[in-house]
């Protein structure tokens, strides 16, 4: 899921160090308020971590193998804006010394891999586990759960970059500039992979882990607990409510600012040609619209109403992306449900 | 089954490195006490890995019970399984070892794989801390023991296979002094019990005649530099200086500084003229 | 399988966070300061990616080959960069050459499909490699081979140590800087760790149990692991507070530029400029 | 200066842990060697972490340069940073305690913090690490250097600031004999040029005699048993019984067993009717 350089074009990679900034000061200056002496070495090793997360081979039924990101592990662990900071120098350190994933996609592979995989993660997490105790059953499955949540949240908005690369940047002949694939394959494919073998990996990983720390070392599972945003205030599930409603209002708009840009832009005459494109690729991305085939180049079905197209599209995004969190959020409610009658039976029992 | 290991011309270097062991050649015979001498750094623990089938040489060739130790070979049954049993490895750092999360858990790792029955296995644990009078830890996570402790765990995880090669990397490094004593009088017994080969890396020129009848001295070149019996290795300062194990040490009695070459397994006494008599 | 990829990456760790005495950085591209290679090679990676024609992109990749040539780089680490890497990309920019991806006028065809749908998605009559296809595939590849190619050469001729210096020189933040350089120093103690963890389970382990099993022990070695770099962070913080820390971070300051940094950095950015000139 | 540490029944416990250190009163002169000798898991690294004011005492009073060590006056200026430049900690694990990307940067950092002269501190590291004989070492990242090395590195980062107390947490631990010997000499060196105060941590005996005058011993109940001069808590079996420091040994010569209290640091030779001396 590291994106590599020449893969995103200079509108999204710096849509995302645009996005990026903001976070990472407010992480940095989370992190140092709650942590100070620590910060620095907790972080440095939080990171390494991570790195080295990447490197087990996890075996998977069907005698494939494969490693997870553990962005969501480190963010049961040590709180999510401290796995912001820990994901993004174990990134930036993969980047620099092991060419693992660009430099100019840098702020992009954190958008994906630091922030919104921690956070939706972690909020499933917190949301599933509730205030069961450190070594109960329910924590661990929690923590499977939010691992699959959170590398396909994750998985689904690096697709999404891949995806909308050959609508927004191509040449004169209508020929892509970055990745060639369309959302229409993008999607699809990133979404099957994850879906069905790394979050199976990712969940595996994030499950067993917390399990064998729940069982020899309890005590641990907790510092995530104390270095995260404090619990009180507002219920949690509206805080989950809020931020994933933010999630998926604001990646629109991470659409909007660079098509702004880019209409300004010397060397791109994108303007309708692009959004009539990105309006047929949006929706095949849900897997909805049969006849998107016939255009994938609109020099060859140009369409009309470009001005609308924008708003348009973004409300298809919206749409989709609401339906994508009911859906999870629906699977969470059930879950939790379950799992609370099985403890209470266990208890009457 | 006479030769338990059998190295020849054996070369090993982690990747991207000069070699950690150079053209390594010698024997080992069934219930001999061996000691690998060295300085740090000299691959002591790299030739206990190759032993083990866990690193494999890059030259040369390495064989243990007859058989060659290739990557194939070491997972192939039956010889693989076999092997695994047969020889059992005391890390340098138990804490690298310990890897489940209680006693119990750990002993009963080896045991699983070889699907013996589930009763089978818990009666062989209770028997396996019992021998080594730890049966109170069965079930504390292994993180939260005692160095001396840790130790006795990981080598109740080993014995509980019975495995007939103990090669054990520094086995007292970090113990006090009676802990390291309980320990050496343990690999005493399971050697006096029979049959027991017994390979040891260390350091500790003190240690060696406790668990050796034979060294095998690595200098810092990578290279065998001597293999002989204990006491004449130890007799061997000249030896002993040229690997860098012990060097020309300097002493201060109140004011005076003097020097001689010096071996910290030998006490000497000597008299200066304003001064006491010195241990050291 | 589980082991050599492990062990495998280490041996990769291992080489990559040598200790700086290797021969690659010992020549004249090793010698310029590290900010003014960041500068530089990160100017012209960013000019990269806004060409659009083959020719300076074909330039630009080169000009990275040369430079890693020229700079007195040592090859063989280099050359698993440039190689596989681009390799790869390659590999994923063959399909775009299809008609199935870009459409356009058929150059060879392969194979028929025979048309008709196939889920929601139309499938063509013909499988055929297209003009448009190979010329989207050819840019796209030739791009990610250049910018990887640019990367590399900046991490093999920089010292970690110092890549990260001259961050701090750039102005990223120092706390940040630090923490980077201290996973890397980490980095190399957990790598051995894991390993050791892995080969303690090796060394017991007799044959197949099933992946549940399998599973629950690589679980249960990441969480030893965790616990470790929890312990280590403990010491490292209480280290750092003996020796006077008090959660400011301090780091030495860099040193002057000398004339051929500068003359670095300006030949760098005069490369960019020429090359978005060209397009 | 006269008392540097001043021990009032000081306690500590790590949460949710017995204590781990039980009512030490003690004190310590300037220019003095001490020894904190005791079994693992005694308490020694607790008590030296409380001497360098990262842990406080739960119950007690702990005194430094005659102020008291409190989580707030080592943090405000001026003691807190005058008692970090004076005393300096070298920790069990030389890991640990090196953690930046490049031996220079590791010896820069506590100037760095002290807020001294760049010039000036860049001279410093060069004095100080010719001063130890590693100047080679100086771009090398500390991850890399031999065991050895990472102790005389860690070592360097300690003097730098020219401390008056060196807090030493087993500095020979895991070192080979000569690597060792190496470090007892300079560390005699630098208390034989005046004024130094040394506290080592250690439950090896045969180390006592070089690096301390007095010995305080921390017995099992994490209590002091006793506070000797060297020779004589060497000298007392009893004594280093009863701490679980040594134990009754049993030897095997040849069929033979036959056991006695034992103690590493003495050789006793003795014969047996069909066999030859011994050393242990
Ligand atoms: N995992 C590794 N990767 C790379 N190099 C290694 C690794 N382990 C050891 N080495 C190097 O190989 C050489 C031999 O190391 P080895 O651990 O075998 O020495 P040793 O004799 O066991 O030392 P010690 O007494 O310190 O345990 C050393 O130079 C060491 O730096
Ligand atoms: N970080 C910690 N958290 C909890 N308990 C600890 C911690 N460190 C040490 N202990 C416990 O405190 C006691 C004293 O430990 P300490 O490390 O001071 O012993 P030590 O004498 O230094 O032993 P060793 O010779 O093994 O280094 C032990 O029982 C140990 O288990
Ligand atoms: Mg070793
Ligand atoms: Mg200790």
């Amino acid at each position: 899921m590291h994106i590599p350089d020449g893969y995103l074009g200079p509108q999204t990679y710096i849509t995302a160090f645009g996005v990026m900034a903001p976070v990472w000061a407010w992480a940095s200056h989370k992190v140092r308020t709650t942590l100070r002496l620590r910060q620095v070495p907790l972080m440095a090793l939080g990171a390494a971590f991570t790195f080295v997360i990447m490197m087990f081979n996890v075996p998977v039924p069907g005698g494939t193998t494969g490693h997870a990101v553990g962005a969501v592990l480190v963010a049961i662990l040590l709180g999510p804006w401290a796995a912001v900071v820990a994901v993004s120098v174990a990134l930036a350190v993969q980047t620099l010394l092991f060419g693992d994933g660009g430099v100019t996609a840098f702020g992009a592979n954190c958008l994906n891999m630091a922030v919104i995989m921690p956070f939706t993660g972690w909020w499933t997490y917190r949301l599933m586990a509730g205030r069961s105790p450190a070594a109960s059953k329910r924590r661990w499955v929690a923590a499977a759960l939010g691992g699959y949540v959170g590398l396909n949240a994750a998985a689904l908005s690096a697709a999404f970059m891949f995806g909308i690369q050959p609508a927004l940047a191509h040449d004169a002949a209508g020929r892509a500039l970055y990745c060639p694939f369309g959302l229409h394959i993008a999607l699809p494919a990133m979404a099957i992979e994850h879906l069905l073998l790394f979050g199976v990996v990712e969940a595996v990983v994030t499950g067993l882990v917390v399990a064998y720390l729940s069982k020899s070392e309890p005590a641990l599972l907790e510092c995530g607990v104390a270095l995260s945003p404090a619990l009180g205030g507002r219920p949690l599930w509206k805080k989950l409510a809020l931020g994933v409603a933010a999630l998926v209002l604001l990646t629109p708009l991470g659409l909007m600012i660079p098509a702004k840009l880019g209409a300004g832009d010397a060397w791109g005459e994108w303007g309708g040609d692009r959004l009539t494109e990105l309006a047929g690729y949006l929706p095949a991305g849900f897997g909805k619209v049969a006849a998107l085939w016939h255009a994938p180049m609109p020099d060859y079905a140009p369409r009309g109403a470009e001005e609308a197209a924008l708003p348009v599209l973004s409300g298809w995004y919206i749409l989709s992306g609401a339906l994508g969190v009911l859906a999870v959020a629906g699977l969470v409610w059930m879950a939790r449900r379950w799992l609370s009658r099985k403890e209470t039976d266990g208890i009457a029992s | 089954m006479d030769k338990v290991f059998d190295f020849r011309g054996v070369s090993f270097a982690y990747p991207g490195r000069e070699p950690s062991l150079r053209e390594a050649t010698f024997e080992v015979a069934g219930g001999e006490r061996l000691a690998i001498l060295g300085a740090n750094g000299s691959g002591k623990s790299t030739l206990l890995h190759l032993m083990d089938g866990l690193y494999f040489a890059q030259s040369g060739e390495v064989r243990a019970f007859g058989q060659r130790l290739t990557p194939e070979s070491v997972e192939r049954p039956p010889f693989g399984p076999l092997f695994r049993r047969r020889a059992g490895f005391l890390f340098q750092n138990s804490d690298a070892q310990l890897f489940c999360p209680s006693v119990e858990e750990e002993l009963a790792f080896g045991p699983l794989q070889m699907g013996w029955k589930e009763e089978e296995i818990l009666r062989r644990v209770g028997d396996t801390l019992g021998l080594l009078g730890i049966a109170h830890l069965r079930d504390r996570p292994p993180h939260g023991l005692s160095s001396g402790e840790k130790k006795k765990v990981a080598l109740a995880s080993l014995l509980i296979l019975s495995p007939v090669v103990l090669l054990l990397d520094e086995p007292t490094a970090g113990l006090d002094p009676r802990s390291q004593g309980i320990l050496l009088e343990l690999l005493d017994d399971l050697h006096g019990m029979g049959g027991l080969t017994l390979v040891t890396a260390t350091h500790d020129l003190e240690l060696l005649p406790h668990i050796s009848d034979r060294v095998l001295v690595l200098g810092e070149d990578h290279r065998i530099a001597a293999d002989l019996p204990t006491e004449r290795a130890l007799g061997d300062t000249g030896l002993l200086l040229s690997v860098n194990l012990i060097h020309a040490h300097r002493h201060r009695h109140g004011a005076m500084v003097h020097s001689h070459p010096h071996q910290h397994t030998r006490t000497h006494d000597h008299a200066h003229g304003e001064g006491k008599d010195h241990l050291h | 399988m589980v082991r050599r990829g492990l062990g495998g990456l280490v041996g990769i760790a291992t080489v990559l966070l040598d200790d700086g005495l290797a021969a690659g950085r010992q020549g004249w591209l090793g010698r310029v300061d590290a900010r003014a290679k960041l500068l530089g090679l990160l100017s012209v990676l960013v000019a990269t990616t806004f060409l659009r024609n083959l020719g300076p992109l074909a330039l630009c990749l080169g000009a990275a080959w040369a430079l890693a040539w020229f700079g007195g780089l040592d090859m063989r680490r280099v050359a698993l960069a440039l190689l596989a890497v681009p390799a790869f990309t390659l590999a994923l920019a063959a399909p775009a050459a299809f008609n199935v991806v870009t459409a356009g006028t058929p150059l060879v065809v392969l194979c028929h499909l025979g048309g008709g749908h196939w889920g929601p998605w139309r499938v063509p009559e013909f499988l055929t490699v297209t003009d448009r296809g190979l010329f989207v595939a050819a840019r796209f590849a030739l791009r990610s081979a250049a910018c990887v190619s640019l990367a590399s050469v900046l991490a093999a001729a920089t010292r970690p140590q110092d890549l990260f210096k001259g961050l701090r020189g750039l102005g990223v933040p120092a706390a940040f800087v630090m923490v980077a350089a201290m996973m890397t120093r980490y980095l190399d103690l957990l790598l051995r760790s894991a390993e050791e963890i892995h080969l303690a389970k090796l060394s017991r382990s007799l044959g197949g149990v099933g992946v549940a099993r399998e599973q629950a022990w690589a679980a249960a070695g990441m969480g030893e692991l965790y616990r470790r770099s929890r312990t280590v962070a403990e010491s490292v913080a209480e280290a750092m507070v003996s020796r006077g820390y008090t959660g400011e971070v301090h780091t030495l300051r860099q040193g002057r530029w000398s004339w051929q940094d500068g003359t670095f950095v300006a030949g760098c950015l005069a490369f960019g400029a020429a090359l978005l000139a060209l397009g």
